[in-house]
């Protein structure tokens, strides 16, 4: 048989699941797969986080240097957010620079911990106009299993949570922790015969005509958004899953607690 | 950037003296260009857009081409002169997102299937940009679409939602986005079907779906411009011969 | 019948017409399609002109930042030409960075500016060797309707004599319009059949053994001259395209005083 | 880059406390990512690699298909934070001239001829880097070879040696290899067929020649601990049905 | 850049004691190199140049061949070393514009239609340059093309003319270019037909005349010199067999 | 018959050549091919050699400028080592930026030249931690006849000998010789039918399994190597041609003298 055929056969059989409520893993709609956080894992970053959700596994590093602020924001610190989809992380996937995939991924991780608030960039100005921190946000996809996003979103901030800001390297200062004041929380979800997922396998990842990703705040806040695929929603559907997103981000977020 | 005005919003009236709930000015001009299949020049308030559609065509390289669908590819570009600090030619990160959206937020219209192997281009240029120029540039490539006699469900309107002074409202300018507390820029289907949804900012859950439900009062708004349009356009070149000759597919509404 | 059929027999019927002296839109072979010059259209450029010669519609922005002068330059101001050719413009454009066909639009325009002495580039220069005036011609084909050097030449010129420089912006005092002393204009003839044509079409361009532009200024000099395409030209040709060219570009040049 | 140590070696004992002849602490984990057909994890030392393997695989674009062979392709990549400085993603010409002769290693020890038309692809990622990735490299490459199950003669086996205060040592760590006198990565089969040998910095004839000798002496060491993890890896899951199921040519030798 | 001299031509003599209608002193070697199938070294005042032609040769990729006859390719490329500021290697915009004008400058002289789906590359390396390198590199070109054996109508021969000190002179030198009036580089067939032409600077139209039919004369003068080279390598190769076999094609007029 | 067919049967014919101890051109395994050296031939680089080895030929171009150290090296000048493979010297070679085998073989001549340090690269320090004179070696191969290596190595060392620091030019005080004190040589094998060969032509290049370059410097000791190819190599026949290149490195660099 085809791999065609296959892949229709298999559609079919995940779509009948759907329809009586069910996954191929056994989860809930609303639940996620098993989500661990190790920090500390790159010893030369001055932060890191390896996250395994289900089958994909994520590292984020941070690396920070002095340098310019940015023209029209002289008086904050820079972020800078890359996503890396390497070779090795899937079949699909190839080397060369990031493609839009991949700068979709950074940008909308990028957009969470910018718009939450999460670094206080105020404090990352040293002079203003002149010198601030600029922080790399290094996503590092290792393997991918599925919804790579909150992957991302996950590691990304427990890997600032463990950063030192290196002040010592550079002659200016003593080391502290990077100032980070909130957690935000990535939650994907896609509309499949109907139903929302969160936290799409692989499998049900490349079914889904639409993914769309909430990111919440610790004050159960919205501060970012990004729905993509060729599959419409209506206003309802996206009220749900902006709901099921602000009760799965609480118990993301209690993992931290864990670290 | 300018400095942070002390209020959005003075006795109902923003800084363009518009309502909460008002768009800016539109202009739209159908066809300005001739080599493309169709196209459409639109001015939204001081941004100014120009949208143009080719295809479906052969698809370049050949293992790029879909052997069951058209395949979409929209490129939103923004001139080196669109804005005050000169930009680089060619893609950034941001374009190629905007660029992605874009596309996601048509292909729901288009009827890929019926033409297999080839490419649908869809291609924005960003003349004059001043907040809200990937709405824009939806609406524009949605009337450039249906300049371009390319068979679809219905139109696309979009236009951003966000908040200001702790109000919500309808298609920020440009203070409103540098400085305001959130922007949603969305694209929807006339019957409310969201094909593009993107958000920045804060908002409560409650104030989002405010914020939702004025996009769709918004687009509605929107289309009726983009209807217009097209009737202006086509009712006269139609309308001696056969009073339905205004394809209804193309200024329709998807979820009919 | 196929395209290729077609195309033959296309250019036979426009092979034909010249050699009864006339062309396919009626012009007389020294005669320029209709133009149409406005000023102003990017308003957040510094200097801006769409330019409407038959069907071509070009585009052009300027804009203008401090920086540093050429080490060998260093008491003036620096003048940088990009031309675009986007794929919005003509199914054969492709998406990417400039081709040699851009490149040498950019080029042949930018040394008619450069060479004419247009721009009085000594008054751009505010340090010697520290800070001069950057000024970017930033050429945007929008519908490419044959004969993109004469139009981008022209739109090109018409910008710049719009332009202000932005001083205040950059708190270097007050603004002033661009320092413009002459209109050089670009005339671009083919040779076809034998007969030498004026502004030629995208019909006729495409048939054309050789273009061939030559840049005039507002004194009769001749300040840039490019041949292209395979077919040569004999000195008389090229004195016939020089004395068409001059008449031509006086004309042309009428048109600034309209804006 | 810190301080030149005055000494390398004190009393016998190096600067982490190893012998001359010793290697730094490996941890071998098999299998760790589940997208890849193999892949192993490696620390050495305090360097961190990861390596994976696809294939054998169809090659794209198919005009860099050999109709004789498989076609090998290696990446070493390191990760932007793996060092001190951080590094911008892509290829560094130091990365493309490391893949090259990473490749090398591998071909003498993989059946290509086996594969024609086909991609063996072997991902290398630095995590963290600490002197000595690439030979790292190649001992976690040739482990998820091993893992992928791809047909080989043998293992390889690298390691580097060096020369500090005017004494041959095995497996520089980052201090010897930033101050040191000479640097000699290797790689051989268990046989002490050398696929993959470079040299910096000074050493007479004789010297070098004491250098090779350790490097056999090391890389010996290495293949005991690839055999190892092999064997705990892949003896238990065969164990019970077949005791020889462990294939050879995984873990044997190429030479004998 | 050194500073403008106050006078070019004092007592009819140039800076480098040339009349206003002398070239500078012209070395040709033919087959300099021999993996190409054609090449020619030429020196020309200070300009070392080196050209190498290939083909009638298969064009990769397949989907740039033409049907119809051959594809000429011209790779016009400075040395990184060529001149006082290192130029960082690869292709800048000059010399993509350079090597545009420079392939046009030969498509009329080679009988393309007889090999199609082919290409015949034209590379030119300038190794040391001193102003007038596109013409030398033609020049050079026009020998190597012989060299190969390509049919051609005849050669084209190049020179630049130009104005310093009023007056108008043949072949610019660095400083002349540099502070000159005009530059006016021409190629053209022995016959006089115009491949080649380019023009900055300021000229009237008489004074362009004037130059026109200077560079006539230049390249009359080169003609000679190309055509002297060709007879020298190769009326010995052929001579005792057959007093014709010089290639009249290669060496006539492609007017006659 | 096939190019295939012909190739097998050449390589048939060498290998029967080698068995006998004899090679196509009647060299002895251990002899190089004329090698000639001459230096200026490029005026505008501060120093240059074309140097030809068989039918190889390569030009080597050494431009000097001022410029910032590394960070990590504060107080010694940098060598930036580049090779052009140009189309121009081998049917093979295609246009582009440098692919593998051309930036293999810039680095080996560069560890050769650094890690021998034939340049003082300390009295290149003009400023610690700001300015040092930046070494750029430009290897442009015109003719690829073999063993390109080999001659790249040759030519950049004797450009080197023969450059002087261009210190008026910068107004940083009088020209001097760039201070080179040590002549490195590389000399590569090929392995082929068990036995060693020095310095291969194009077409015993082809065949090799094994290429192994040594690089010894005039005190016979050893500063670079690189094996590369598919096939291994014993650590006895890597003993063999490191006596071989010792010995031969010994002859080659008395060929400078002679320049």
């Amino acid at each position: 048989m085809s791999d065609d055929v296959m892949a229709e056969i298999h559609r079919d059989y995940l779509f009948n699941l759907v329809l009586k409520g069910e996954r191929d893993d056994g989860r809930a709609f609303d639940e996620f797969r098993d989500i661990s956080i190790e920090t500390g894992v790159a010893g030369m970053a001055e932060g890191s986080a390896l996250v395994t959700l289900g089958d994909t596994q994520i590292l984020v590093g941070i690396k920070i240097q002095p340098g310019e602020p940015f023209p029209d924001t002289p008086d904050v610190g820079v972020i800078i957010t890359n996503a890396e989809l390497i070779p090795m992380a899937s079949p699909e996937y190839e080397a060369g620079p990031p493609r839009e995939g991949a700068i979709e991924i950074a940008r909308v991780v990028d957009r969470g911990i910018r718009e939450s608030k999460a670094i206080d960039l105020e404090k990352l100005c040293m002079i203003e106009g002149e010198k601030v921190w600029i922080i790399f946000i290094d996503i590092h996809v290792l393997n991918n299993g599925g919804n790579i996003i909150d992957a991302a979103s996950i590691g990304s901030i427990a890997a600032l949570l463990s950063t030192t800001l290196p002040a010592e390297r550079y002659g200016l200062g003593e080391d502290s922790p990077l100032p980070v004041r909130d957690i935000p929380v990535a939650v994907t979800a896609i509309e499949f015969g109907g139903e929302l997922l969160l936290d799409p396998s692989l499998e049900e990842g490349k079914l889904a005509g639409t993914v769309y990703t909430v990111i919440t705040n610790s004050d159960g806040g919205i501060s970012g958004m990004q729905k993509s695929g060729i599959e419409p929603l209506t206003i309802d559907q996206v009220m749900r899953v902006v709901d099921m997103a602000g009760t799965a981000a609480v118990k993301i977020r209690e993992k931290f607690l864990e670290v | 950037m300018s400095e942070k005005p002390e209020h959005f919003i003075i006795d109902g009236k923003r800084l363009d003296g518009r309502r909460v709930d008002e768009l800016r000015s539109v202009k739209i001009k159908l066809s300005p260009l001739d080599r493309a299949d169709g196209s459409c020049y639109l001015e939204w308030g001081r941004n100014k857009i120009m949208a143009a559609v080719y295809g479906p065509r052969e698809l370049h390289p050949r293992h790029r081409q879909d052997m069951t669908k058209a395949v979409v590819q929209y490129r939103y570009n923004m001139a080196a002169f669109s804005v005050n600090d000169r930009i680089r030619p060619g893609h950034s990160r941001r374009s190629i997102e905007i660029s992605k959206v874009g596309r996601d937020a048509f292909e729901y219209v288009l009827f890929t299937k019926f033409f297999p192997k080839t490419a649908i281009d869809i291609f924005i240029e960003v003349l004059q940009a001043d907040a809200g120029t990937r709405t824009a540039g939806i609406n524009a490539a949605s009337l450039a679409l249906a300049d371009a006699g390319i068979p679809m469900r219905g139109l696309i309107s979009a236009c951003a939602v966000g908040k200001v002074d702790g109000e919500i409202v309808l298609d920020l300018m440009k203070e409103e986005d540098n400085f305001g507390e959130a922007d949603v820029p969305v694209a929807m289907t006339a019957g409310g079907k969201i094909t593009h949804l993107q958000m920045d900012g804060h908002l409560t859950r409650d104030e989002f779906y405010e914020a939702l439900k004025l996009a769709k009062i918004g687009c509605d708004k929107v289309y009726k411009l983009q209807r217009q349009a097209l009737i202006e356009k086509y009712s006269g070149e139609y309308a001696e011969n056969d009073e339905d000759a205004i394809p209804q597919a193309q200024i329709g509404d998807a979820d009919e």
